[in-house]
């Protein structure tokens, strides 16, 4: 990194060899207006807003598309330069149809910013009034081309970190407007993901979520908090906007950030709305049909005396979500296994399970099974394994059209599905069958270890005999031809990176996983991290959960117990077989924050608990991070954590709760040796 | 192709120019930025060289072009002469005087070589140009 | 020197920004010993007399307006251009991108609870709609900028201080909003 | 008229002092005696046709804009179009939020009418000189009562800004509720102001009653007209924010009662070519026959009584002004403007006294959205409607707006006329006169913004035209 000096208004700044004039006067504070240019996004010098004079040079230079020069003595705020933006700004109200009167963004709006900043007090072009269409056909998005500036941030947002490819940029001149599917009106799109990435990149108000409009704009808001979505595995990082007391608006971090700032639709939408969902405000203990209000002594008390009968002869249980954070879930074992004896599971144990014991023997390697999903971004082939990201975690899918579409990458498809990225995979392998099948990819392990071997020993031909043999399995048990095989192998083995995405289906065989896991090694799939794979478990804190609340064996729906305690966060549906296990309970409490039918349903007593922007903790993500949850609004006094209402149960029992260690979810998946010593496993 | 007829004809003016003792500063460009407005600064005189759809009888023009705050077939990534020196007279409070100089294309598809017709056209635009050039300053 | 006079009309525009004027509450009265009010919507004359200060709330809709732009122009010293729609062309222009037939027919005649069978449309006995409605500095030169919708009441009072101390104001960036 | 030769037209245009303008026309025969009178609106938007295309949401942010004068009335009747489209009843602190601010609007709105605007005729008299019959006269000569009307109007407008954000086109309701909660803090310093606003609005109760006593017969008469009344009234209450539509007879009977999302049923718009507004009527009734009147009188008309002590016994005491109670004198809708904001007073009390009010219980979402809206409220001019269709995605396809002072478009014209025909003999037109006249449409606090808007600076003209059409003879004040 050979360093370089420039001087900015005469002030000498330091930067690195690379850098463009705009990366060397942000990295010393030297303010550059821009409105086209965004952090993490390739810039294209389009508004000319971030020109700067460079002496010795008669034009005017983009400081964004610039490389910066040692030496360059540069010039950021002359008044040439100071006139010169203000009329590009001036042209751009004129040109377009700008009505800040009430337009949602206007406070927020980095147009309106800049005019201001620079004194625009009148437009003086004469204004086009040019009929511009506001496209409201997309359900949660609009597009006002009235406000357009031509930015194209939307369009390589959608491009360079969604990977959707939607937006695009038709006819030309004046007269350009971003377009969906070339042509199309957002509505009609059948690539939009609708994930909202730039709707929160676009400066103006052009790209607006309707929903979330004029609920407060950025500038009204008294504090901004940085906390994660509890929705699927990867666990986004998240800003929470807080007004008043109550979340105005949910956004991602910045798109310099390694997942790129996004959110998909479900963190965008679910988790504001979900802040005004009907709550459960106090205990309720159900009469008859019905349910009478509570004091909380009293339904602990009423509890209390429930669970000591139904513990002592085995047959009380406990469910706890896994979008609960480490904190709550030791606390929940600490309760329930340890003090109570009690069996616990989380409603998605059957899944986590297949994973945990798929692991089980990488572990014991002391290797760690898994890499942060945005590695993916990093690998040249990208092998599926049964997954629908864009249903189970669709960043994650997200990060995958990138690799494939610009990185360049390769992608395997197999699964008993159809291929969900149909026309970016090159070789995709219909299986028959369920997906829980280990054979198959034992199989393609094999063929892949014999071609290596192949490589290496002088005559070459037992191996090459092995080889062979393994590719006419493979055929066989995929029903494809040998040469498909083939190419599959040949693609596995050219790969210098792969990386393995595994979906929920594959889980339900261990087995499985652990032949995933064998191909990854035998792929030689390392990252610095661990092992090459992407699991996609199901909600924000299952990997947190894998060792704190996830039974060995399952017990949910094959014994029905006398006393059933459930905590759930009521962010995403539980499972039919949980549900039916909750209704042929004896006795049944279920702490939820709000009132999510059926389940509160089947309560005998119904205890609020806080929601999750109420709580803090820590989630383990797939991002292979432990990342913080944090209060975003403070739970009202009524509400009670799970620590106090154990501890009331634990005092009416006269039993003590051991203090849960803290949670280990970290240490429990913990790499002690490289990757690349890591040995395939027998199934 | 012929888009670029410019690249071949505004050097040849210019080193004509040169020739007849003037300073100039020659600037090429894939599209017209606004930001040229800027460069006017100091400049005494203006040539704008671009290459054009539109037929003429003589497949070519030279004519003056004055400030002009013509907003239609404007935006940001194209913007024509006369709106460049309406720019440079909000920011500096002086134009220079301006030509714009037009050879007409046949194919503007992608290649760097000029179609003969064209090429033909530039050479017979420069002639005019110095013709014209004499007759406004040496005649 | 007798009190500076000011005039002040209301033309194509909601009012708001004379509302926003009398926001200043109290510190009218102190206003009110330094300048004189004359033809305003607030007091009674009817004639616009020559004023050292015209005030233009509102854009340029129909011909009368256009009038009286160009008549307040003609008796004032300085005109002011009070909110977005004097200064930009305002709400008001959300009407350009349609012709005036189809907007007077769509209010006249299509809305739900018009029973207007002979389809009649406003029109002799008051002031033509122009094709286009524009902002203040389309028909009049404009000296001094307030934009905002409307500007706050802070601000319109900067400027007329502003003025009174003889200086030609111009909306500082920490005061000036277009919403 | 051209082809009568003597008759001379008087033009007055403005009318100042009211919020909105409009212009006078009265036409004289030869002899001087009046003809008829009209009252024109000049301008017109058209925001009912420029909205379409818009999302429903923005609707609550445009649609204020129709009126700086009372532009919470139409963000808040906008908003609750809104609700209707997306199917949802807001939470109790939302709605009390927004009743709120709507009293802090009424506050205000009939404070600058009555102060700022028509208690100068009142304190000065109509014949007095129009450089002082103003509020800047009103300044000079009774500074006190000046001032506290400001601080009465200042006091409202505060409300607005601390919810909203601006005193005028505030950003507070959005479909399903509103975007900010009241804090405790600022909860409690209104309600400290309440007492001291309420004694400013006793003082003026006395100052209208006191000038309407003085002026009995003059007072009672002036531009008055037997008409039924409109009004939104809540189990027979007074209701300013949520209630039925109710229209009372000159007899004081119910004529109709139904729901504001029925109005389409009941209330029709008629279109003269003379003034761009245009002239709701009853249905059953036709037009003229079915006009109305609303605001502050047409209210307390149509109710039964006010559910807050204090205004309850005023209204008693206005109601024994007559035998049947109904009070149809025009000239008194200023007292019932007063006493309106002693009621707007006691509610917003005891709204702040309300726990709800500082709940942070918002919004209601939803995602399957209804094709109509309809959003009705009494603004401080009287009943305003907001009629939105949407498609499927939420985009509008169709806009209706009804605007308070519609509604009075036809009482504004009889009036007039009335007075010309009463005050104008032999062709005298004095200042007095003129001012009667323009008092007419100032009692009925016209928001011409609201209904189109107008203007029209000419000078007043006493135009006396010849045979042919020209100009004989012009008089400007």
């Amino acid at each position: 990194m050979k360093e370089i000096t420039l001087s900015f208004d005469g002030k000498e700044c330091k930067g690195t060899l690379g850098d463009t004039i705009l990366e060397v006067a942000q990295k010393n504070d030297v303010y550059i207006p821009t409105l086209c240019y965004l952090k993490g996004l390739s810039p294209i010098g389009a508004c000319r807003m971030c020109v700067v004079e460079v002496e010795k040079n008669p034009k005017l230079l983009t400081s964004c598309t610039t490389p910066a020069v040692d030496g360059m003595v540069v010039q950021t705020k002359t008044e040439k330069l100071h006139n010169y933006r203000k009329q590009i700004l001036e042209l751009l109200f004129a040109g377009r149809n700008h009505f800040c009167m009430y337009c949602s963004q206007s406070g927020d709006c980095e147009l309106q910013r800049l005019a201001i900043e620079h004194g625009m007090d009148s437009v003086r072009y004469p204004f086009l009034y040019a009929p511009f269409e506001n496209d409201a056909t997309h359900p949660d998005l609009m597009i006002d081309h009235n406000r357009c500036v031509l930015c194209l941030r939307c369009i390589r947002v959608c491009a360079e970190k969604v990977g959707a490819h939607t937006l695009d940029l038709q006819k030309r001149g004046w007269s350009a407007t971003v377009c969906a599917d070339m042509g199309m009106k957002l509505g009609d799109s059948s690539t939009c993901v609708s994930c909202g990435a730039c709707a929160q990149v676009c400066p103006t108000g052009t790209i607006t979520i309707r929903e979330l409009a004029y609920r407060g704009r950025r500038k009204d808001c008294d504090d901004v908090v940085e906390s994660v979505c509890p929705l699927c595995s990867v666990g986004c990082k998240i800003k929470a906007y807080v007004r008043t007391g109550s979340v105005a608006r949910v956004e991602g971090t910045g798109t310099e950030s390694p997942d790129g700032g996004q959110l998909c639709h479900m963190g965008r939408w679910w988790l504001p709305e979900s802040t005004e969902r009907e709550r459960v405000a106090v205990p309720m203990i159900r009469e008859g049909v019905h349910f009478r209000e509570a004091s909380w002594d009293e339904a602990l008390a009423l509890i209390a005396s429930r669970i000591k009968p139904a513990a002592e002869t085995g047959r009380a249980g406990a469910l706890v979500s896994s979008l609960c954070t480490d904190e709550e879930l030791s606390l929940f074992s600490a309760f329930y296994r340890d003090a109570l004896k009690v069996d616990i599971d989380t409603f998605d144990g059957d899944i986590l399970r297949g994973f945990v014991k798929g692991f089980e023997p990488f572990k014991a390697q002391g290797v760690r099974p898994f890499t942060g999903a945005h590695n993916i971004l990093k690998s040249d082939l990208v092998v599926n394994l049964c997954a629908d990201p864009q249903d189970e975690a669709p960043v994650v899918a997200s990060y995958i059209r990138v690799a494939v579409l610009r990185e360049n990458a390769r992608m395997i498809f197999a699964g008993n599905m159809a291929d969900p990225f149909d026309g970016l995979t090159d070789e995709s392998v219909r299986l028959g069958g369920s997906c829980g099948e280990p054979e198959f990819l034992q199989e393609l392990a094999q063929a892949l270890m014999a071609l290596a071997e192949s490589k290496v020993d002088l005559d070459g031909m037992t191996a090459l005999d092995s080889y062979e043999k393994s590719l006419c399995k493979v055929a066989e048990m995929a029903g494809i031809t040998r040469e498909k095989a083939e190419a599959l192998v040949k693609l596995l083995a050219g790969a210098e990176k792969p990386v393995f995405v595994l979906g929920k289906t594959l889980a339900k065989s261990p087995a499985a996983v652990t032949a995933a896991v064998n191909l990854a090694i035998a792929a030689r799939s390392f990252f610095e991290d661990g092992l090459g794979i992407v699991p996609l478990v199901s909600s924000g804190n299952s990997l947190g959960s894998i060792n704190t609340c996830v039974s060995g064996e399952p017990w949910l729906s094959t014994n029905d117990k006398d006393f059933l305690y459930v905590y759930s966060t009521g962010m995403i549906p539980e499972d039919e077989d949980a549900l039916a296990a909750i209704s042929r309970s004896g006795f049944s409490v279920i702490q939820t924050p709000y009132l999510v039918r059926p389940l509160v349903n089947l309560a005998d007593v119904l205890l609020p608990a806080p929601a999750w922007f109420e709580r803090s903790g820590h989630f383990c993500t797939i991002e292979g991070e432990r990342r913080r949850l944090n209060v975003i609004v403070p739970p009202v006094a009524t509400l009670k954590g799970l620590s106090s209402v154990f501890e009331g149960i634990a005092r009416d029992l006269g039993v003590s709760v051991g203090r849960p260690e803290t949670a280990p979810c970290e240490e429990f998946f913990v790499s002690s040796v490289s990757p690349d010593l890591a040995k395939m496993a027998a199934l | 192709m012929d888009d670029g007829v410019a690249f071949s004809l505004a050097p040849l003016i210019a080193e004509y120019l040169e020739g007849r003792g003037h300073q100039v500063a020659l600037s090429l460009e894939h599209q017209l930025l606004p930001e040229a407005a800027a460069e006017l600064e100091e400049a005494e005189f203006a040539v704008f060289v671009d290459a054009s759809m539109e037929t003429t009888p003589e497949g070519f023009q030279v004519r003056s072009v004055a400030a002009r705050e013509i907003l239609e077939g404007l935006n940001l990534h194209t913007v024509g002469p006369d709106w460049i020196l309406a720019m440079g007279l909000r920011i500096h409070g002086r134009v220079p005087e301006a030509w714009l100089v037009t050879v007409e294309g046949e194919q503007f598809d992608f290649g760097d070589e000029l179609t003969p017709a064209c090429a033909e056209r530039a050479a017979r635009a420069l002639h005019a140009f110095r013709a014209l050039w004499e007759q406004r300053f040496y005649a | 020197m007798s009190k500076p006079k000011i005039a002040t009309v209301w033309l194509e525009a909601c009012a708001g920004c004379h509302m926003s004027f009398l926001d200043i509450d109290e510190r009218i009265v102190d206003l009110l010993d330094k300048v004189e009010l004359t033809a305003t919507p607030i007091t009674d004359f009817k004639e616009i007399p020559e004023v050292d200060i015209g005030v233009i709330d509102g854009g340029i809709g129909n011909e009368e307006e256009k009038h009286i732009a160009q008549e307040l122009r003609k008796k004032a010293k300085i005109i002011i251009a009070w909110g977005d729609c004097a200064v930009f062309g305002g709400i008001n222009t959300m009407r350009n991108f349609m012709s005036t037939k189809d907007v007077l027919e769509g209010g006249y005649i299509h809305t739900a609870s018009t029973v207007n069978p002979d389809g009649v449309i406003p029109h002799g006995e008051v002031p033509a709609l122009l094709p286009q409605a524009l902002p203040a500095d389309n028909v009049v030169k404009v000296d001094v900028y307030v934009p905002g919708c409307p500007p706050d009441a802070d601000t319109i009072l900067y400027v007329f201080q502003e003025l009174l101390e003889g200086r030609m104001p111009k909306v500082p960036s920490d005061m000036m909003r277009y919403d | 008229m051209a082809d009568n030769p003597a008759v001379r037209k008087i033009e007055i245009n403005p009318i100042t002092r009211i919020e909105g303008h409009g212009k006078i026309t009265v036409n004289l025969d030869e002899k001087g005696e009046v003809l008829g009178a009209r009252f024109h609106v000049t301008q017109f938007r058209g925001f009912e046709v420029f909205s379409k295309g818009r999302d429903f949401r923005e609707m609550p942010v445009i649609t204020p804009r129709i009126c700086g004068i009372c532009p919470v009335s139409h963000h808040l009747a906008s908003a609750k179009a809104c609700d209707m489209i997306l199917g949802v009843e807001i939470t109790p602190t939302a709605h009390k939020l927004r009743e709120l601010m709507h009293m802090g609007q009424f506050v205000q709105s009939h404070a600058l009418s009555f102060f700022h605007l028509s208690s100068p005729d009142l304190l000065f008299g109509f014949d007095a000189d129009p450089a002082i019959r103003n509020v800047v006269g009103l300044v000079a000569k009774f500074p006190d009562l000046a001032v506290k009307g400001v601080m009465l109007r200042k006091f409202g407008q505060e409300l607005i800004k601390t919810l909203g954000g601006k005193k005028v086109h505030p950003w507070h309701s959005i479909p399903g509720g509103v975007n900010r909660s009241l804090r405790v803090e600022e909860r409690d310093a209104f309600l400290a102001q309440v007492p001291g606003m309420k004694e400013t609005v006793r003082e003026a109760l006395g100052l209208i009653k006191g000038y309407l006593a003085e002026h009995g017969e003059e007072a009672k008469k002036f531009a008055t007209m037997e008409t039924a009344y409109l009004g939104l009234v809540n189990g027979g209450f007074l209701e300013l924010f949520d209630g039925d539509i109710r229209l009372k007879g000159p007899r004081g009977r119910v004529i109709d009662e139904f729901a504001d999302w029925e109005y389409l049923d009941h209330i029709g718009e008629h279109v003269e070519a003379f003034s761009y507004l245009k002239f709701p009527y009853y249905l059953p009734l036709g037009f003229p026959n079915g006009s109305y009147r609303v605001g502050p009188l047409g209210r307390v008309n149509a109710c039964d009584d006010i559910d807050t002590p204090e205004a309850s016994a005023e209204l008693a005491a206005f109601r024994m002004l007559t035998p049947d109670g109904i009070v149809h004198y025009t000239m008194y809708t200023h007292y019932a403007r007063v006493l309106e904001i002693l009621y707007a007073l006691e509610r917003m009390e005891e709204l702040l006294q309300d726990p709800d009010i500082t709940g942070s219980d918002l919004r209601i979402t939803s995602n399957d959205l209804q094709p109509e809206g309809i959003g009705v409220i009494e603004a401080p001019r009287g009943t305003l409607i907001h009629n939105y269709w949407v498609d499927e995605k939420g985009a509008m396809t169709q806009c209706n707006l009804i605007v308070a002072t519609g509604h009075n478009n036809y009482a504004m014209n009889r009036g007039v006329e009335m007075v010309a025909r009463d005050f104008i003999k032999g062709g005298e037109v004095t200042e007095g006169i003129m001012n009667r006249m323009e008092h007419v449409i100032r009692c009925y606090d016209p928001c011409l913004s609201c209904s189109t808007h107008a203007v029209g600076k000419m000078p007043l003209a006493l135009e006396i035209m010849g045979a042919d059409g020209t100009l004989l003879r012009k008089i400007l004040r």
